[in-house]
């Protein structure tokens, strides 16, 4: 038997102007396991808290009853007071009698009668606490980066700096993603080589840090602490520590027209390729879909001119498995396809651009080696049409573009325009924009820079329709604030793309069984408090997996979901919830049925030996939770006919006593 | 009358039990009386011959013997069973609950199997002799002349309304295999959703307070094989062992058929066993023709592994509050 | 009249919301018969919005929209502005003596060069 | 010995109720027949039998014993027996009768269970003789009539008409209150109806059943029978057996919390089921095979 | 008709997650519902079993309620999913049993939503309230 002892607080007149908490604790007195039972101005007080300790050494307690506020405020408090006296900390039930009771509710008789009957549940379920310890699982010290732009590059190298070795999942040939592509960044015009490549070398050279590129995950299993991964390091071709990067044989290579992804298909990569001259790793890759050799046998160049030897044609697809104890997802993100969009003539006008294309155009290392020239004839364009929120804010079809706002797009739209002005003064270059978002240091006041002295027309209105004329674009747009229709004949438009999260994501997702968002974003375990973690526990986010960003908040986000790593990887042991499932393994019967409904895969079964009755053994499925992967919903428990599937904190007892409290 | 002769399957049961295929074999035996045959375990030729029955009476569900009767048994066990078992067969392999490989499963067609009470209501009683041809031959102490009555007459309900004359497992078949049904067995449902609730509540009161908790309709049912049932486990607290009134009984009874829900094969064996002739099946079926209904159709059993509707889930499922508009839209 | 009044039937009959109008004028900006009207696309929307109704009725522009829907397909957000003019056209036309092309008038304006499906459709879309 | 017309049975049933709560096996929808109070409109049935035994009436499947209400820490203990009505159950065939005598012999032996006695003190037992046996009978092995069954009042029941014979003082005053509707008579048509069961009876499948081979010192020898194991083998251990027997009176007592107090009641128990007997120590019936035997 | 005023008993599960969430706010918002109304707090609707719904009724509730995140909303991604299956056949078979469907209800509140749940809370105890005492599904000891 418990002795319980009841505390009901005061919460000033929160409580007591409603319920008559004097009568209550008086009422509960005599419930049974009740041994003492009384009141107070504020529990949660540092004189409250001590009111309970004492009467747990007094009346030797072993549970407590608070009836207060809601448990979801200072559950955890008396938690940790009950524990400061010696108690388990889940020998303690609260009361709602604030949230739920006296502020809502008005008469005095009411409020008060309600109050005990919450009391009474209370007690019925503390009587049937046991002291519940958290399940405890060894952590591996290593992380594992998805995705090597610069969220998993950042993430990488803090968490590598706090001395804890990590791996980077990139599936392109070289780390560095989407911001190596790009020429300057908003709002201080660095140029984004200039920043992203040290850090690059920083991760390359780092002993803590190892690099699988032109790889993919394709495997994971376990729980927080102990991912058992497996990656899939694509076959290049290759030897990677043999290769010097010397590009002899890029040099050499016959098949000179495969597109290069690199500048978006602007210009032509030759089949062996290094994607850019600061890739890391510097390796050459072989494209098996258009080299001579590895399609039929013919050829054979690059191999003859490698003085390192490092050229293999029969490399293979290699899985390697390894255990981390936290995984970061930094897949980032891709513009939408401009398909959907006919009324903008991207798919027949190469001078309709998107804004990346734009990046590479004005990109020193691009295809015009930095020089702002029409794609379809290389000529200088004197009058440039920006489309910003092509595909973003687009909530009437779910097919052509996104309902977010993609965020990035005004800066960059604003960086381009006052860039083109800047170095081609001869330009004229219109804006159209529905709103400028701007918030952000600095950003603002980049924009008006673009307006007011690099003279950019922002015109608020949309672009309805590009026709492509003769060499021109006809531009047909609305200006709202004349209330006029604008025509312009403009050399070259780009447009603002919205962004979405990589294709691979999805599949990603699933295996980490993290949860996304409609738009495939990667969902945070609590979108204020929690941002940079994911619901499922030891998985973190980085970059704009989560949600549209900028470099500095990708930066920070990583720095942020570097340190939660680091915080978990300082943990030589986890100590998970205490409140999980637990299988009574005499009466399971090993049928699945729970395995079936659980959210984490923390069901495995096993075969296990029991004596029977009569004295043989005999060898029986039943299930297994891992405590470490169950977060403690109870879908198993009802799923489970036999009842054999528990919950501990909310076993069937207790919510079965809590009802008999209420319903008497 | 079976199409299958009893000496076919005897013949089989020997040949296999001879080359060694088979340690021993679950079928059925004679009882007391010519018409409550009882499921047995054969382990030699002599006892086969002597013994073995496969008549219009083999009502057994063999399937939930194969857990108890595997563990036990060293080498496999050879096991007869009938379309509808072969249902049961399937779900207990997707609930793990037996070695396959332990079993060596013979699918036989089946033509219905008799209801002895209907048979009485033809020919009363004191039955001393039952012989099974082309008609039931039925001899009372009573009558002097046997009393010939057509199978088709006196097939048990579950029988009227067989789903299935297909084999979904087995490792041979003897004879051939028959087809899914379209058969009626939701109409006696379909009339009771078309009544009143005071109706409702009136018909299953009348039937469910006639029950004695005897347990035989969880006993027999080859969902029903928890280690132990929620309602022998004190902890549980629902235990019970006798119905104290009417909540308990309502309580059992839904409890017991949320708990095979998705899980049930519509066996019927709970009626059939049922002492006090309550129509268990119903609220079986009920739960079938619902999930049918709410989330597509589904057979529990068809395969083994499939998922059943209530451990499953999409994100367009209907809301529980609109169960009861669709209730009133179909009737 | 009651402008709340106009606002509710404008909405009833066309079903659009114009709520979810984000002013971004792409309606207008894709619309082929914009010079000629005196209410733009964009500004159907935010005067049926506003309940001012009764200049819109007046309005050339009424007969002016082309009902491309060019505007309708278009809209990033699904407001439908080509609807919202049909709308107010209806409620104009609806009223007694109001019909804008009448049979008689039909064979005056007939060319050659015009199609006869045009004919037809002005004449659905002018008259009661 | 005292009879009246078939037709008249309704009236005696009447004139019986009128003073007597009076139960009799009446069919139900199911077409199995079930002890139900007499009234107006509720017919007799032709069934062989009941599916349950009357011993419920004296042994009720769940009996409320005792109740516990708690007022603050204290324990109030109420008795919740209620003065037993006198009743009449009526149709009670030789095997059910047979079988109070054997329930009496647990019951009614010291220490008696007083809930069992009272139930028992208060009823008049109207027995029928049997005219058509099942199969299934066999109530001759233990030396039971069923043409000549115990009781208070004895019945016999012919195409035309019913005849009732008292055993007891109990069943003489119950023929006194319906004396008006019945009329003295000779027994001839009763002797030759006992003599046409004597005939079906040695028909019986199992007429030739003895239980000789049981009691005394016997049953070590048979302890250990392997026909027990090849019996159990399809015994699903569901206890129906236990529950419609006459003569099973295992029971369980155990409490229900109301929420305002908590009433102790028995039950009927099963030895069928693997939790029968269950001791700290575990079970000593440890298979279905110990159960069965 | 009514002699004295009836006061139903009704047990709302609530998900600590969103629902229950959801009723601190109601409270947070001093927004009224009845006193009836009896909170049990479970992590996720997912963890009620229709045995506590039966218990509730046979201890004399008269109404009970489930209380979810939306669908799509679960803090354990795919409880309320199950959820819905389950109550969606649970209380089709009461209802195929005679007992009034009013009794039984599944409305998913968000911990944003107070004002919903208070609106709930409200119309549930009214509805149950017209449907008077729970006598189908009752057990009359505990009514003593």
């Amino acid at each position: 038997m418990q002795r319980i002892g009841v505390f009901v607080c005061w919460c000033g007149s929160n409580i007591a102007g409603t319920v008559d908490v004097q009568a209550v604790s008086e009422a509960l007195k005599n419930e049974p396991g009740v041994v003492y039972s009384t009141n107070y101005q504020y529990m949660c007080s540092q004189a409250g808290q001590d009111m309970i300790k004492n009467a747990v050494k007094e009346h030797n307690l072993t549970g407590i009853v608070v009836c207060s506020c809601s448990p979801r405020m200072h559950e955890a408090t008396f938690r940790k007071t009950a524990a400061a006296a010696g108690l388990n900390p889940y020998m303690v039930e609260i009361a709602n009698i604030r949230e739920q009771c006296s502020w809502v509710h008005k008469e005095m008789p009411i409020g008060t009668e309600k109050a005990i009957i919450l009391g009474k549940a209370a007690i019925a379920k503390v009587n049937l606490n046991t002291p519940l310890i958290p399940g405890e699982s060894p952590v591996t010290k290593r992380a594992l980066v998805i995705g090597g732009g610069i969220a998993g590059i950042q993430t990488a190298l803090d968490i590598a700096d706090a001395g804890f070795p990590v791996d980077i999942v990139e599936k392109q040939p070289t780390i560095g993603g989407k911001m190596a592509q790009l020429d300057k960044t908003f709002p201080t015009l660095d140029c984004a080589a200039c920043i992203l490549t040290p850090k690059m070398v920083d991760v390359a050279q780092n002993d803590k840090i190892r690099i699988f590129s032109y790889s993919e995950v394709a495997e994971v299993g376990g729980f927080v602490g102990n991912f058992d991964v497996k990656i899939k390091r694509r076959a290049r071709y290759v030897k990677e520590d043999v290769c010097t990067g010397c590009g002899a044989c890029v040099e050499k290579c016959p098949m000179k027209k495969v597109p290069n992804e690199f500048n978006l298909g602007m210009d032509n990569r030759t089949a062996i390729y290094i994607p850019f001259a600061q890739a890391v790793p510097k390796v050459a890759t072989i494209d098996p879909n258009h080299c001579n050799m590895l399609k039929n046998g013919k050829c054979g160049l690059c191999a003859k001119v490698c003085a390192a030897g490092a050229i293999d044609y029969k490399q293979q697809d290699e899985i390697i498995e390894e255990k981390y104890g936290a995984i970061v997802v930094a897949t980032g993100f891709n513009p939408i396809s401009m398909d959907k969009f006919d009324e903008y003539a991207y798919n027949q006008s190469k001078d309709v651009i998107t804004s990346l294309e734009f990046e590479r155009l004005t990109n020193a290392a691009g295809p015009t080696a930095g020089k702002l020239l029409r794609p379809s004839d290389h000529k200088h364009p004197h009058t440039i049409v920006f489309v910003q929120c092509v595909g973003s804010r687009c909530a009437a079809c779910a097919e052509k573009g996104k309902e977010y706002c993609s965020k990035i797009c005004c800066m960059y739209t604003a960086k381009h325009a006052m860039l083109t002005r800047d170095k081609y003064p001869d330009t004229e270059v219109y804006v159209f924009y529905i709103d400028v978002r701007t918030p952000g240091k600095n950003f603002d006041e980049f924009y008006r820079r673009a307006v007011e002295e690099y003279g950019v027309h922002y015109i608020k209105g949309m672009v309805g329709k590009v026709v492509p004329e003769g060499d021109k674009l006809k531009v047909q747009a609305s200006d709202l604030l004349d209330n006029k229709q604008l025509h312009i004949d403009a050399d070259l438009v780009v447009l603002a793309a919205a962004i979405e999260p990589d294709k691979s994501a999805r599949p990603l997702a699933t295996m980490l069984t993290a949860s996304m968002d409609t738009n495939d974003f990667f969902t945070e375990a609590h979108p204020k408090l929690r941002p940079v973690e994911s619901p499922t526990a030891g998985v973190f986010l980085s970059g704009t997996c989560q949600g549209p960003k900028d470099i500095p908040e990708t930066v920070s986000q990583a720095g942020a979901a570097a340190s939660k790593v680091i915080g978990l990887l300082a943990k030589d042991k986890l100590t998970g919830n205490p409140c999980v499932a637990n299988s009574d393994e005499l009466m399971c019967n090993g049928c699945s049925s729970c395995q079936r409904v659980c959210p984490y895969g923390a069901i495995s079964y096993i075969d296990k030996e029991f004596r029977m009755p009569d004295r043989t053994t005999k060898i029986r499925r039943v299930a297994s939770v891992n405590p470490a992967v169950c977060q403690g919903c109870g879908a198993c428990t009802v799923a489970c006919p036999s009842g054999a599937m528990d919950l501990k904190g909310f076993a069937n007892e207790q919510i079965m006593a809590e009802v008999d409290a209420i319903c008497k | 009358m079976q199409k299958i002769t009893c000496e076919q399957l005897i013949e089989k049961a020997v040949a296999l039990l001879n080359d060694g295929t088979v340690s021993c074999v679950l079928g059925w035996k004679k009882g007391e009386f010519d018409y409550d045959i009882t499921p047995a375990l054969f382990e030699t030729e002599e006892e086969l011959k002597n013994e073995f029955v496969w008549n219009d009476f083999c009502r057994a569900n063999f399937s939930k013997y194969l857990i108890s009767k595997t563990a036990k048994c060293e080498g496999k066990i050879l096991v007869f069973l009938k379309p509808c078992d072969t249902y049961s067969f399937n779900q207990l392999l997707t609930e793990h609950r037996f070695d396959r490989e332990k079993v060596y499963a013979v699918g036989i067609p089946c033509e219905g199997m008799a209801d002895i009470d209907k048979i009485k209501a033809i020919c009363g009683d004191g039955i001393c002799k039952i012989e099974c041809g082309e008609k039931i031959a039925v001899s009372t102490i009573y009558t002097d002349e046997p009393t010939l009555i057509d199978a088709k007459d006196v097939l048990a309900e579950r029988c009227i309304n067989c789903k299935s004359k297909k084999h979904v497992a087995y490792d041979e078949l003897i004879g051939e295999d028959g087809d899914v049904i379209d058969s009626g067995r939701f109409d006696e449902v379909a009339k009771l959703e078309a009544m009143t609730p005071d109706e409702r509540f009136a018909f299953w009161q009348n039937e469910l307070s006639r029950c004695i908790r005897c347990n035989a309709c969880r006993d027999v049912c080859p969902a029903c094989t928890c280690e132990k049932c929620v309602f022998n486990n004190p902890k549980s607290g629902v235990e019970n062992k006798s119905p104290a009134n009417s909540f308990e009984e309502q309580m059992f009874h839904i409890i017991r058929a949320f708990h095979v829900a998705g899980r049930c094969t519509d066996c019927g064996e709970c009626s059939r066993v049922c002492p006090q002739n309550i129509p268990l099946h119903l609220l079986n079926r009920k739960f079938i023709k619902d999930m049918n209904e709410f989330y597509g159709e589904y057979q529990a059993g068809a395969e083994v592994g499939s998922r059943a509707p209530l451990v499953n889930y999409t994100t367009e499922d209907l809301e529980p509050g609109e169960v009861f508009d669709r209730g009133n839209k179909d009737a | 009249m009651n402008k709340e009044y106009l606002r509710d039937e404008m909405l009833r009959m066309s079903g659009v919301n114009p709520k979810k109008c984000m002013k971004c004028g792409k309606c207008s900006a894709t619309c082929p018969a914009y010079d000629e009207m005196e209410y733009h696309p964009h500004q159907f929307v935010s005067m049926v919005e506003k309940g001012d109704i009764e200049p819109l009725m007046k309005s050339e522009s009424l007969y002016r929209c082309l009902t491309c829907f060019a505007c309708v397909d278009r809209c990033p957000r699904g407001v439908e502005p080509a609807k919202l003019i049909e709308a107010v056209r209806l409620s104009v036309i609806r009223q007694q003596g109001a019909n804008r092309l009448k049979a008689d008038d039909v064979p005056a304006k007939l060319d050659d060069d015009m199609p006869q499906q045009a004919i037809v459709s002005a004449f659905r879309k002018y008259s009661k | 010995m005292r009879k009246c017309s078939i037709n008249a049975i309704d009236s005696v049933f009447a004139k019986i109720a009128e003073s007597l709560a009076l139960y009799l096996p009446v069919d139900g929808s199911d077409g199995k027949a079930t002890y139900k109070k007499w009234e107006n409109g509720v017919k007799w049935s032709n069934a062989l039998n009941t599916v349950k035994s009357p011993k419920e009436f004296f042994f009720p499947q769940t009996e409320d014993m005792m109740e516990f209400k708690t007022s603050g820490k204290n324990i109030e203990i109420i008795d919740t027996r209620e003065e037993t009505e006198d009743f009449v159950i009526f149709g009670v065939r030789a095997c059910d009768v047979r079988s109070f005598d054997i329930l009496d012999r647990v019951f009614l032996t010291m220490p008696v269970d007083s809930y069992y006695a009272s139930k028992r003190e208060h009823s008049i037992i109207v027995s029928v003789a049997c005219t058509k046996p099942s199969e299934t009978c066999f109530c001759k092995a233990f030396g039971i009539d069923p043409a000549v069954p115990k009781g208070d009042v004895t019945v016999w029941k012919t195409e035309t008409e019913i005849f009732f014979e008292s055993n007891t003082a109990k069943g003489a005053d119950l023929l006194s209150k319906i004396a008006d509707l019945t009329e003295e008579c000779d027994n001839a048509p009763v002797e030759e109806q006992k003599e046409k069961i004597n005939k079906i009876m040695a028909k019986l499948p199992l007429a030739d059943l003895k239980t000789e081979a049981f009691g005394g010192g016997k049953t070590e020898q048979y302890f250990d029978h392997p026909a027990w194991a090849e019996l159990s083998e399809s015994c699903l251990g569901c206890g129906t057996c236990t529950f419609v027997c006459p003569t099973c009176q295992c029971y369980d007592i155990k409490d229900f919390n109301t929420g305002n107090g908590v009433i102790r009641f028995r039950c009927w128990d099963s030895c069928m089921y693997s939790e029968f007997t269950r001791m700290a120590h575990g079970n000593n019936r440890l298979s279905q095979k110990e159960r069965f035997r | 008709m009514q002699m004295k005023e009836y006061k139903p008993l009704i047990v709302a599960f609530c998900c600590n997650w969103c629902s229950y969430a959801g009723a601190d706010l109601a409270g947070n918002n001093r927004l009224n519902y009845p006193a009836d109304v009896k909170i049990i707090r479970v992590p996720c609707s997912c963890r009620v079993n229709p045995m506590f719904i039966l218990r509730a009724f046979q201890k004399g509730a008269d109404g009970v309620i489930i209380c979810g995140c939306h669908p799509g909303d679960c803090h354990y991604t795919s409880g309320n999913y199950y959820t819905r299956r389950r109550m969606a056949a649970l209380f089709s078979m009461l209802d195929f049993l005679g007992i009034e469907r009013e009794r039984t209800r599944v409305e998913w509140v968000s911990a944003a939503e107070g004002a919903k749940f208070a609106a709930t809370m409200n119309d549930f105890a009214e509805k149950v309230a017209a449907l008077g005492e729970n006598k189908r599904l009752e057990d009359l000891r505990c009514k003593k």
